[in-house]
């Protein structure tokens, strides 16, 4: 154990002299976590509306002024033709055009039903299918308000009408910060930690100090837990100024649930992304490679994990692949018992996960830095 | 003309003779565009809800099942029981729960009025907002049926269209922005080791002592890198064509001229990263993470641009990424010529030219 | 040990007389190294006795970085036997490596740590005390005399005083048996000399010297020789006696004689 | 007529903190074969970069024949051919595709020049289309000089060429530099081992950024300034022991089977020295005067 204690005091001082990485620990990470929650925001809002009214009536006017202030449109402009408007859509400056068409307000009280017009443009699926949902839904309070004009109480039946009431639990105001915080420092702990960890020790077998230590007495083991430990305790550190500092400071993110818990994960979930580290470090030659290769996963796992787009939309086989990603389970955790407050029945499904990926790719190293020397 | 023949001949060895670097050309592309292609969409399958149904009658059944025939839906179970929601949600399986209160149809029929709760689980806003309006969707079009049975007065009826991706398909509006961050990060990541590496061997050093003008190296350096990428926009764009069903509904031929520009756009950024640096590795690092999350952000595809700050709005404006993925929008899926993007070309060309003639500016002919 | 240090030629009479009682610390049997179709090292048979300085000579790419990984328990032999100290090379490694001090071509210290940090490190990992420590690198800051230096990083001496310090660190545990690659490589003359001092200061405390080197003058300063061409020892003895077998008056000239006949262009 | 001059050269590196290059002037005479020599980090390469327009000096001037390494670089680099210490060819490149690359790159081609080449060449040919990273060290350094050689330079710069590089092809390497120097190019090279100096007609012993001495071999050992003895005795550790606490040695260092010594005030004979050895129990002693080597003489000008 003396000879771990010699080699952690190594580690520590590389660590902390090296002026190139310290920032890529301790700087980077926060700048990403101040600005990524600032951009990663998909709620669907300011669509942008262009209307070819060519009705002119006081009901269209109405009807364009609901719209507008409903809070989710915005005026691209009017267009004469649904031609024009088209244009508008073809190069970007609307998204979706509503065509009311002459003699609306006329035929609508003497035909008693009329037509309107709505082209979305689809390319964002998710977007248009909202954007569609909330027009209808304006239309048909709209229609509702002209019909109570008209039509005096109980001189028909009125149609059943079936009230939605829905709220929003654990994150009632949707703050969308609440959702990508947690995330995003999931991402950065394991970028810090899989990354540094295996850029860290090619870096001695490009310098060709590891044949020195090869040839000391040193055990595998104690080497291999000497280069362990610093990145374990680094991206301790690191989650820790995340969440209580960035975190609640500056977006006011306060876990519900427990924080023994949260630390509980994070320390089994740091073991298995060093022991992915150490076993990228164990193939690669140069630090370049690692770098590719570590490069590699990490898009992969940033893209894949539930981060910013839903699991549930995938193809059966990229689910599978974002369920071999021990990223996805640690989103998925931290969000759980940070929004959710979960706890320990809750998760231990993720936590026996957890523990197998970080066994399989311990293990995996070790296995495969024998056969390397 | 001869001294940069052989310049680019040797440049093709280069790439060539790196096996794992080829690999890495060809397989990265490929791998990312089927893997993002297919599993990057913001729709949301089979997510997994639960329905609480305390009335249990004929109106809820109905309602009911149309949920279950959603594809959008994966009714877990069917309980009518209150208690469990709480846990259902903190054990994070179930996104949804819906509510019928009791004697939901008898209030429907009589008060003409019944209610129903629908609770989304937020910590996820992007999902709950989606989730919410497929259920109001369906719930919606359960209450038009009965509607359509009494002929309401004063009836306006919402004629929806949904142009160019009918289906609501994710791929549709994902795969032009993998196109625009796949040859990002491939041209300039190739690019940007090439004149580093030189530095870093020492063979920059007898090429400076050659009478060779610098200019002739930068661009022999990018030419194969050109070639690979434009084999790299064809497997690309035959793969979404084929595989994700992207139609290409504009020029092709403008489609390559444009991605032909962007790449070279790409390459440029690359070698002033490469004449910038003094290691690979920093080379590399630069052109990794500092390309992957701007363009990745910055580029449209993920998140609209128009909801960040304004300052991030302007940021937006020098990736080049945002202004190929416009372009691309409009020719393969607008079906649109020129004349709608000759702005966002202009943007590009002038892009290109300035990088280049900064890294031509940035080479240094000595050392240090 | 006393004989050792005596006149090489005096040694090599009674090399041939007393060798049953002089100890070997370094045996090998047929030692092979083949890299696919390659035989990088092709059956080498030797042995060093203790408190030899022993010169490991042979032209670029002869095969003697690869024998000497396998000496020091960095790389498998293919085939052959070998011991280390009385160690066997493929079951005992671990006894090999507490018994073995070893300095790599390349500078094989910790760059950005400080002289005094290298010095504790390396002695901490070799399992010396506290005290030990303490004195040893006081010891050796001072017999190096980089007192003014002790605080800097590694990073900024100068290649000579840096090849005196690796080597004062991997004798510091105090090995059987120092192996040494090219450690003089482009080092200026005096320094040169005053690292063969920190030799001889070794080699009289009974540590077993095992070195490569391109100076045929410092093939001089070794008491035995071996010429190793195409992955094979063509010759081990005396400097003198090598000079006499080939009647020539200079290593140079012995070196000569034997890699001239080299087949190897590719490394 | 000189045909690489430089005055007062200064060279600094981290803001002036290093200084690598220290007002060093000497003059290369046309067709002459002159050596740079010191040890690692002595500034023979920052003279070389300087001279083949790689760095800017920080001040003095410097001429390769007969044009400013500042303001003529271009002319410069057409006519200089340069072979850096590291191992500089594209070792992914076969032996050929080498040097056909750098032929191109100088506009010229092989055919053209290959006479100039041809005695190193046919070494090299079997080899032709082995990738070059996977040459020994010796044939390496042969390619590299083939590369430098190609467009015919009228100057060669050659740092370090030897460095690394075993006795045998060292010798090779030293021949091919004789019979370029028939051809009339000037060469200027660098190197670490003193051996390599008396190869030279001229050269430059340089130490920590100076020059210490420029002269022809012989010259510089004939202004050794004392007389040097070789001494060998039964035990040459305890010999030099010995020698080093005698206060009338004023140096002594060992060169091979020999110590090398000078004495202060050559009050001490060779007799009395004997005689106070043999004292001290050391026997097979044998002392001779001998004449220094460049390396004696490196070495007593670093003591100075």
């Amino acid at each position: 154990m003396r000879e771990l204690k010699f080699l952690l005091q190594k580690e520590f001082k590389q660590i902390f002299r090296n002026k190139g990485l310290l920032p890529l620990i301790f700087v980077v990470p926060f700048v990403q976590l101040l600005i990524l929650p600032l951009a990663a925001d998909y709620e669907v809002k300011n669509i942008n509306i262009s209307i070819v009214d060519q009705d002119h009536s006081s009901y269209s006017q109405h009807l364009i002024s609901k719209i507008t202030s409903s809070g989710y449109f915005k005026l691209a402009g009017y267009a004469p033709t649904f031609n024009e408007g088209f244009k508008q859509i073809e190069n970007g400056q609307a998204d979706l055009i509503l065509e009311i068409p002459t003699g609306f307000e006329r035929n609508l009280i003497r035909e008693n039903q009329q037509k309107l017009f709505i082209a979305i443009n689809a390319i964002n699926g998710v977007k248009a299918g909202l954007g569609g949902n909330y027009l209808s839904q304006i239309i048909s309070d709209y229609n509702s308000d002209i019909r109570v004009q008209w039509i005096r109480p109980g001189r028909f039946k009125e149609a059943p009408t079936i009230q939605l009431v829905s709220s929003n639990w654990f994150n009632p105001f949707m703050n969308y910060n609440y959702f990508m915080v947690p995330g995003i420092l999931v991402v950065l702990v394991t970028m810090v930690g899989s990354y540094m960890c295996a850029l860290n020790i090619v870096k001695e077998k490009e310098a060709g100090t590891i044949e020195q230590i090869n040839v000391t007495p040193i055990k595998k083991y104690q080497f291999v837990l000497g280069k362990l430990i610093p990145f374990w305790i680094i991206g301790m550190m690191v989650f820790t100024i995340g969440l209580f500092i960035v975190a609640r400071l500056v977006y006011g993110i306060v876990p519900v649930g427990s924080v023994l818990l949260l630390y509980g994960y994070l320390a089994i979930y740091l073991i298995a992304l060093l022991g992915l580290g150490l076993l990228i470090s164990t193939f690669a030659e140069t630090q370049q490679q690692a770098m590719s290769v570590a490069y590699f996963f990490i898009m992969i796992f940033m893209l894949m994990s539930g981060l910013f787009t839903p699991l549930d939309g995938m193809p059966q086989w990229a689910y599978v692949i974002a369920k071999i990603n021990p990223v996805t389970y640690f989103i998925d955790v931290v969000r759980m018992i940070i929004l959710k407050g979960s706890d320990f029945s809750d998760l231990v499904y993720h936590f026996t996960i957890m523990t197998g990926f970080a066994l399989v790719l311990n293990g995996l190293a070790i296995w495969n830095y024998r056969k390397t020397s | 003309m001869k001294q940069f023949l052989s310049f680019v001949k040797k440049e093709f060895f280069h790439v060539f003779r790196d096996k794992k670097s080829l690999l890495m050309l060809f397989g990265m592309p490929i791998v990312q565009i089927l893997l993002f292609g297919f599993a990057l969409t913001n729709e949301i399958k089979n997510a997994k809800i639960v329905i609480c149904d305390y009335s249990n009658d004929a109106a809820t059944q109905q309602i009911i099942n149309k949920l279950e025939a959603s594809k959008s839906f994966e009714v877990q179970r069917v309980v009518s029981d209150h208690f469990q929601i709480e846990n259902s949600f903190k054990s994070g399986d179930i996104k949804l729960v819906i509510i019928f209160p009791e004697n939901f149809n008898r209030d429907l029929l009589h008060l003409n009025s019944a209610q129903v709760q629908i609770i989304a689980d937020a910590s996820d806003p992007n999902a709950a907002n989606t989730l919410t309006g497929y259920a109001t969707n369906i719930i919606r079009s359960y209450q038009q049926e009965l509607r359509s049975n009494s002929s309401a007065p004063i009836q306006i009826v919402p004629e929806v269209r949904m142009l160019y991706n009918p289906q609501l398909k994710g791929a549709t509006n994902f795969v032009p922005g993998v196109m625009a961050l796949v040859l990002m990060l491939v041209c300039v990541l190739m690019t940007s080791v090439s004149i580093v590496r030189e530095k870093e061997r020492g063979t920059m050093e007898v090429l400076l002592v050659s009478p060779i003008n610098p200019v002739l190296v930068i661009i022999a350096k990018a030419i194969p890198y050109l070639l690979l990428s434009v084999i790299n926009l064809v497997v690309i764009i035959l793969m979404s064509v084929t595989l994700l069903d992207m139609p290409v509904n504009g020029n092709i031929v403008l489609l390559f001229v444009e991605s032909i520009l962007f790449i070279i756009t790409a390459l440029a950024l690359g070698l002033l990263i490469s004449n910038s640096v003094e290691s690979q590795q920093s080379a590399m690092l630069i052109s990794m993470m500092g390309m992957l999350v701007p363009t990745m952000l910055f580029t449209g595809f993920m998140f609209p641009i128009e909801n960040m700050p304004v300052a991030l709005q302007l940021i937006s404006n020098i990736i080049p990424a945002k202004w190929y993925y416009i372009i691309v929008k409009s020719i393969m899926i607008k079906g649109l010529g020129l004349a709608s993007v000759w702005k966002e070309t202009l943007i590009l060309t002038i892009m290109a030219a300035v990088i280049l003639v900064i890294s031509f500016k940035k080479f240094k002919i000595r050392l240090e | 040990m006393k004989l050792n240090k005596d006149n090489p030629k005096s040694l090599s009479a009674a090399n041939s007389q007393l060798s049953v009682e002089r100890e070997e610390v370094i045996k090998t049997d047929k030692l092979t190294k083949r890299f696919g179709d390659f035989v990088a090292t092709n059956q080498v048979t030797f042995e060093v006795y203790a408190g030899e300085i022993f010169g490991f000579l042979g032209a670029n790419g002869a095969g003697k970085t690869t024998a000497m990984k396998m000496l020091c328990g960095l790389s498998k032999p293919s085939s052959g036997n070998a011991t280390i100290a009385g160690f066997d090379i493929y079951k005992q490694t671990e006894q090999i490596k507490k018994n073995i001090g070893y300095m790599s071509q390349k500078f094989s210290l910790y760059d950005d740590l400080t002289i005094v940090e290298n010095i504790q490190f390396f002695g901490g990992i070799y399992g010396l005390s506290d005290q030990q420590l303490k004195t040893k690198s006081n010891e050796l800051i001072e017999t190096l005399g980089l007192q003014n230096e002790a605080n800097k990083l590694v990073n900024s001496l100068p290649l000579g005083w840096k090849q005196k310090l690796a080597f004062s660190v991997a004798v510091l545990h105090e090995p059987r048996i120092v192996f040494l690659d090219e450690p003089t490589g482009g080092v200026d003359p005096i320094t040169r000399r005053q690292f063969w001092d920190l030799i001889y200061q070794a080699a009289e405390k009974g540590i077993t010297i095992f070195v490569t080197t391109h100076y045929m003058d410092e093939a001089e300063y070794c008491n035995r020789i071996s010429m190793m061409v195409d992955g094979e020892i063509k010759a081990l003895d005396t400097p003198a006696n090598l000079k006499q077998k080939y009647a020539v008056s200079s290593m140079d000239e012995v070196f000569y004689e034997l890699a001239r006949g080299a087949k190897r262009a590719v490394s | 007529m000189a045909d690489v001059v430089l005055n007062n050269i200064v060279k600094t590196y981290n803001k002036g903190e290093v200084k690598a290059v220290n007002d060093v002037s000497f003059e290369v005479r046309k067709g002459e074969l002159f050596g740079l020599i010191g040890a690692d980090g002595a500034g023979k390469t920052s003279i070389f970069r300087i001279l083949t327009t790689l760095l800017l000096p920080d001040s003095g001037t410097a001429y390769v024949d007969g044009c400013d390494v500042v303001k003529d670089y271009k002319t410069i680099r057409k006519k200089v051919g340069y072979m850096p210490g590291k191992f500089s060819l594209y070792q992914d490149l076969s032996v050929e595709e080498n040097l056909h690359f750098f032929a191109t790159v100088f506009d010229t081609t092989v055919a053209e020049n290959y006479d100039l080449i041809k005695d190193i060449y046919v070494q090299l040919e079997p080899f032709k289309t082995r990738r070059a990273g996977k040459l020994s060290g010796g044939m390496k350094q042969k390619l590299a000089l083939c590369c430098a050689l190609i467009h015919r330079p009228n100057v060669l710069f050659l740092d370090e060429p030897t460095t690394g590089v075993d006795v045998v092809s060292r010798k090779e390497f030293w021949e091919m530099l004789k019979g370029l120097k028939q051809q009339g190019i000037t060469i200027l090279v660098s190197t670490p081992y003193m051996d390599e100096a008396t190869l030279c007609e001229r050269i430059a012993l340089i130490q920590s950024g100076s020059m210490m001495m420029i002269d022809t071999p012989d010259q510089i050992i004939k202004k050794f300034p004392d007389k040097l003895y070789a001494v060998k005795a039964n035990n040459m550790i305890r010999l030099q022991t010995e020698l080093r606490n005698n206060s009338q040695i004023k140096s002594c260092y060992s060169f091979g089977d020999y110590h090398h010594i000078t004495m202060e005030n050559e009050q001490l004979t060779i007799d009395n020295l004997r005689a106070s050895l043999q004292n001290e129990g050391l026997y097979n002693l044998e002392v001779k005067e001998i004449t220094p080597t460049i390396e004696d003489c490196f070495m007593s000008l670093m003591n100075r």
